[in-house]
């Protein structure tokens, strides 16, 4: 039946069953004790982007190519290529900057990158007591380990190595063919070299 | 506590002089009003001394300073209602400006 | 207990003084809700409890808000009078005639011998009962007056104040 | 300031000063950096001027020095409540222009992804309504439980809990694993649990129906005339869904209603929202029932130097606030010549001054409320 | 306090008199003074934790144990606050204020009977006395939101005394019922006149037809006067900010807190004297243990009423100013003025059946006129028709 507070003694019914609910049943409470416990981030989540190395941290898979400077909306990655003493380029970074105050995680740096050498982190502790040269990100802050990305994103990294390796491969492959053509068009020059 | 009535009537005198003070002194309309309170208190206070010193026996002063607490808070009503129309007419609560006596 | 009656008339002649020589409206307001504690407190100490606590329900609590509401309608928000506003155009007559008064009063207080008359200490019980019945048996034709004469006043006040709006 | 007249006219009624007090930027209540300049006399509104600008980022002019897909992120800062929905009108309206067919399964993932980002935009937009009639956070809290759930599932998939950055154009850029389903799946049935609980505790009481009833109607004409979309008109009675109108997606294949209100009050407004909560339920539930196999990506579509050519077109979406459309001219090159946003926001708070004059201050606190308003996107 | 008198008197013969007599008044005081801000310091921590516990979620938990010492941290971080005063401000008013708005909080706790014979004053114009000092704090709102010269502690400020003064008058109407029910108005002996009956219980006032309404209509009044929940309007946060105390900071904001938990809390000990029987309960009697159990059933009462102001704040919303004044002067006060005849009924109709159908039936005829001609909240039926 209707009567005039009904609407009032219900509302009251619902937080009462929550007050109750919340002492009998834990799943309710929502809070986390951040530091103490925390919530394991899942494998896609994504913070700030960092640069992977295979063996050691002088030789990164980033060639320094400069695609993701390009590529990245809000212009946060700075790079200088490595040139040795003569001059000429080496196929890697002297200098790699991210300013992390600038970048809004978008991956798309990750998305661009041809040597799947940079990739995203998803460790969120980032904060810093400086405001801007602190939170400019230098080469040796971002290197960090293969199997720490394969830590980190278990399936991820696993296709990633898994599609290296196969373009190592074919690379390889195609190399021994190019010997193997050279070979055979050396071998097969000489005989007409020696027929004129 | 053998205060004399003589010291509880000096101190009405006092407390209604001051009233009186307040009410011809100031200008402002509200102030005036709030003296005519002052002056309205300090007599009642007189009636319930003289209760509580000579005819403590019969309540009838209590109904007397019951009444007249309540004719005073009607009277204020009706004063402060009063101000307010004037006000909107001369614009300000100046009691020396409310001199013509048209409508 | 005498020290009581010292303090608490020291508490109403202050408030009273400062309700009407203040500035500032409302701290006159503040000062005379002082004097209407003051004047509360004497009657609790005459032994006429119930009066202190009519006394501060409706001084206190209605006629000092009242106040505060027709000083906020009359004045702009800050409610200061200005100098030239403080005092009447011949202030100096009033305060003559009060203080000639004030001096006739107190000989004639002096002089009667009523004056010398010691308090009734608690023989002088009032109790609410009592008060009750005398109100509804020896003199409900006046409860009814009074009754009539506060609804009166309440309307009246209503109409004089908005009688404005209807017209406009 | 506003011209109306500091006092009524002299010699007249009793004359009360007029407050111009300013519900500024710094405000609790006003949902975001915005300004409502309030002339009031005693509690009733006399005026009312919004002032927005506070957020302005000028996007559209950044979109013009970036590629196509550079912009995407940017779209998710938009109506910061569901960057699903934002992503998708800009992938449609880059779709539209440039003629790519997107794959079957990607239209249902989009489908998913707007229909949650809906239900947790409402859920907290009703929350947020409740707390301005001063609930103290009861039932924001228990739609921000629900909306958390809706936003893990959002990390899972896309990375980011609220800017995903997930669509592509062409689809999008993630595939739903069969874990993922069922985390979809559970929040979809634990849904309709949350919204009884939520009804039962506000939808009959009192004290809501006395604040919420009769306040702020905005009539229906005046609702077309000034271009009103999303719940806010539908409460009025108007009757146009985009999803119905344009049946994009896979929305012509499914079967659900529209709810349109008649009085178009803030309980109106309300109980719209509630309903069209419990049509996102059952879309959700005949989608996730029947989503094919296949790939989530059309494949002619580059990453890098994707030009589109020459031309204008327009793309729109309903979104949890309305009609979100983008117009975009290409001449050809990798960049857009002129990007231009519809957003629903700033359109539906034009005809905030017509609902709040004669009402109190706290109505016009409930009516800002009950249009649910996002800056992100008022300001661009 | 006599029977303090007493027991001083006795134990200490040979002490001057009058050192007795200050002894005899101040112990109370002392009692006042150190118990309701206590209890004020917990309820502050069981509001945040019960709030906490409706919303799905832990209370304040870092600080001790289970968040105990939290008032502690919270009195010390106010304490460390800077008081800021607007250059504009009225000084001595916005100084004023605050202090103001804790003494008639205080002030009442001095006629709530704690155990048989234990109260402050033995005033035999008790509940009066308690109602009359509810309505200074008026003044005060208006002093604190007047001073501060904001716009919106101004609106805040008339809103509140608006609030304070229209529910006065319903409440004082309810507590006569209670009066003219037990006969005096002194708290002490309308507490023992609640006493006996099976268990102590029976006779509780909240337990008769009329008792009942003027129950709630005093804590629909204690809520409205103490500006707690559903009649939050003076400090509405989503329109005035923080009304009367926005410009307040530091140490006079945690004095308003207090002011307004303690006023509050007195409401809700007048109503527990006045309906649910004081110090009244199975095992309360007039010797030292039954004193004790007697303190224990007053301050379990008292903490039932704030949980109940607790659970009330975190569910409902609150009413605009004009339908709050609305319901006060059109359904609080003529319900109030019933229920008053309806203790003139339950007074003179001697045999107890009769006594009960007539009383029940008036106050639910008048219960229905009342809704119905003031049935503007109810739900209209609304259709929405799917397109």
């Amino acid at each position: 039946m209707n009567y005039p507070g009904k609407g009032l003694v219900e509302g009251l019914a619902v937080t009462a069953r929550n007050f109750v609910g919340s002492y009998f049943y834990k799943d309710r409470l929502t809070t986390v004790q951040y530091p103490e416990e925390r919530i394991q981030t899942p494998e896609n989540s994504r913070t700030f982007p960092f640069l992977v190395f295979d063996e050691s941290p002088d030789k990164p898979r980033c060639t320094a190519c400069k695609i993701c400077e390009v590529e990245c909306p809000p212009k946060c990655i700075y790079i200088v290529m490595d040139r040795d003493d003569k001059g000429k380029p080496l196929q890697r970074p002297k200098a790699f900057d991210i300013d992390i105050s600038v970048c809004m995680q978008c991956q798309i740096c990750v998305e661009v990158c041809p040597f799947e050498s940079i990739k995203m982190d998803n460790d969120y502790e980032k904060s810093k007591y400086g405001r801007f040269n602190d939170l400019v990100q230098r080469l040796p802050d971002l290197l960090k380990s293969n199997d720490y990305y394969r830590q980190i994103k278990p399936v991820k990294a696993a296709e990633v190595d898994a599609k290296l390796k196969a373009e190592a491969e074919a690379k390889a492959a195609k190399k021994a063919a190019a010997v193997a053509a050279a070979a055979a068009k050396a071998a097969a020059t000489p005989p007409a070299g020696s027929a004129t | 506590m053998n205060i004399p009535l003589g010291h509880y009537l000096i101190l009405a005198a006092i407390l209604f002089a001051i009233g009186l003070a307040g009410a011809l002194t100031r200008k402002n309309a509200i102030i005036v009003l709030m003296g005519i309170e002052v002056m309205f208190n300090s007599a009642i206070l007189n009636l319930v001394a003289f209760w509580h010193y000579k005819h403590f026996a019969v309540p009838t002063a209590q109904l007397f300073a019951i009444f007249a607490i309540a004719i005073a808070a009607a009277e204020s009503a009706v004063g402060l209602a009063l101000v307010i129309a004037v006000y909107r007419h001369y614009k300000s609560v100046d009691v020396d400006e409310m001199k013509e006596l048209k409508g | 207990m005498n020290i009581a009656f010292w303090i608490i008339s020291a508490v109403a002649v202050l408030g009273a003084v400062l309700a009407v020589t203040l500035r500032n409206l409302v701290h006159c307001v503040l000062a005379l809700i002082l004097f209407f504690i003051g004047i509360a407190a004497h009657y609790f100490l005459l032994r006429a409890d119930f009066l202190g606590t009519v006394q501060i329900l409706i001084y206190v609590g209605a006629v000092a808000v009242l106040i505060l509401f027709a000083i906020m309608l009359t004045h702009n928000v800050t409610g200061v009078d200005g100098p030239k506003e403080l005092l009447g155009v011949k202030w100096w007559s009033g305060a003559a005639i009060a203080a000639t008064l004030a001096i006739l009063l107190k000989k004639a207080i002096l002089s009667d011998p009523l004056a010398t008359l010691l308090p009734a200490g608690d023989k002088a019980q009032s109790s609410v009962a009592e008060i009750g019945k005398a109100l509804v048996a020896g003199w409900v034709v006046s409860l009814e007056a009074i009754a009539i004469l506060l609804t009166a006043a309440l309307i009246g006040a209503v109409v004089i104040a908005l009688e404005e709006i209807q017209k406009s | 300031m506003i011209a109306a007249p500091s006092t009524i006219p002299a010699g007249g009624a009793i004359t009360t000063q007029l407050l111009e007090i300013s519900i500024g930027p710094q405000h609790p209540s006003t949902h975001g950096v915005f300004r409502m300049d309030v002339v009031l006399d005693g509690e009733v509104v006399r005026a009312l001027k919004p002032v927005v600008g506070y957020l302005h980022r000028n996007h559209e002019q950044l979109a013009e020095k970036m590629s196509w897909l550079g912009s995407m992120p940017y779209t998710d800062r938009l109506d910061y409540f569901n960057s699903m929905s934002n992503n998708w009108a800009y992938a449609l309206a880059v779709e539209k222009l440039a003629g790519i067919k997107v794959p079957e399964r990607a239209e249902y993932i989009r489908v998913i992804m707007a229909e949650l980002s809906r239900l947790q935009n409402h859920a907290s937009a009703i929350g947020f309504l409740l707390q301005d009639c001063g609930a103290w956070g009861t039932p924001l809290l228990y739609a921000f439980k629900e909306r958390e759930k809706i936003l893990d599932f959002f990390e899972t998939v896309s990375g980011s809990r609220m800017m995903c950055n997930y669509f592509r154009f062409g689809g999008v850029r993630v595939d739903l694993n069969d874990e993922m389903l069922a985390m979809a799946r559970k929040i979809v049935a634990e849904f309709p649990k949350f919204l009884d609980e939520f009804e039962k505790l506000m939808t009959t009481n009192e004290v809501v129906l006395a604040r919420c009833q009769r306040v702020g109607i905005l009539p229906k004409e005046l609702a077309i005339a000034g271009s009103i979309s999303g719940p806010v008109a539908r409460a009025s009675g108007v009757e146009y869904d985009i999803r119905k109108v344009d049946k994009y997606g896979v929305y012509g294949q499914l079967e659900f209603g529209v709810p349109v209100g008649a009085v178009g009050d803030v309980y109106d407004r309300y109980y719209i929202r509630v309903l069209e909560m419990r049509e996102s339920v059952k879309i959700l539930q005949q989608v996730l029932r029947d989503i094919p196999a296949g790939p989530v990506q059309a494949v002619e579509v580059k990453l890098r130097g994707f030009k589109i050519p020459a031309g204008d077109g327009y793309g729109r979406v309903e979104g949890a606030k309305g009609e979100l459309g983008f117009y975009l001219v290409s001449e050809g090159g990798p960049k857009p010549y002129r990007y231009h946003i519809r957003p629903p926001s700033f359109i539906n708070l034009t005809v905030l001054e017509d609902m709040c004059v004669g009402h109190k201050v706290a109505d016009a606190i409930i009516i800002l409320g009950s249009i649910d308003i996002v800056l992100g996107e008022v300001d661009r | 306090m006599e029977t303090i008198y007493q027991l001083l008197h006795v134990t200490f013969a040979n002490v001057p008199a009058w050192t007795v007599q200050v002894a005899a008044f101040l112990i109370p005081i002392a009692f006042i003074f150190g118990v309701y801000p206590a209890i004020f310091a917990l309820t502050t921590l069981v509001e945040r934790k019960a709030l906490g516990r409706i919303q799905n979620r832990y209370g304040p938990n870092r600080v001790g144990i289970f968040g105990v010492l939290q008032p502690l941290a919270d009195g010390l971080k106010i304490l460390l606050k800077e008081d800021i005063v607007p250059r504009v401000a009225d000084k001595f008013t916005h100084f004023l204020a605050p202090v103001l708005i804790v003494v008639p909080g205080l002030l009442v706790y001095l006629v709530v009977p704690v155990a048989p014979g234990m109260v402050a004053v033995d005033l035999k114009i008790g509940v009066l006395f308690a109602l009359a000092v509810g309505t200074m704090s008026a003044i005060a709102l208006f002093m604190a939101g007047w001073a501060s010269r904001n716009k919106f502690s101004l609106l805040g400020a008339v809103r509140a005394v608006a609030q304070v003064v229209s529910y006065e008058v319903p409440t004082v109407m309810a507590g006569v019922a209670v009066i003219m029910a037990a006969g005096t108005l002194s708290t002490l002996t309308i507490v023992q006149r609640q006493g006996g009956g099976i268990l102590n219980i029976s006779n509780w006032y909240v337990f008769r037809p009329w008792g009942l309404v003027g129950f709630v209509l005093f804590v629909i009044g204690g809520l409205a006067e103490s500006a707690r929940c559903p009649f939050d309007l003076p400090e509405a946060e989503s329109e005035l900010i923080g009304g009367y105390h926005t410009e307040y900071s530091g140490f006079k904001f945690a004095l308003f807190q207090m002011g307004e938990y303690l006023a509050g809390m007195a409401m809700a000990g007048v109503t527990v004297t006045l309906f649910l029987g004081g110090y009244m309960g199975p095992g309360s009697g007039p010797g030292l243990v039954g004193s004790l159990i007697a303190m224990l059933w007053f301050f379990s009462k008292l903490a039932g009423m704030i949980m109940l102001n607790i659970w009330i704040r975190g569910t409902w919303p609150r009413l605009r100013v004009d339908q709050l004044m609305g319901f006060a002067w059109k359904v609080l006060l003529p319900l109030a003025l019933v229920n008053i005849v309806a203790v003139g009924f339950w007074h003179f109709l001697t045999p107890r059946p009769l006594a009960w159908v007539v009383t029940t039936g008036w106050l639910v005829i008048w219960f229905l006129v009342l809704t119905k001609c003031n049935a503007s909240a109810i739900l209209e039926k609304r259709e929405y028709r799917y397109v």
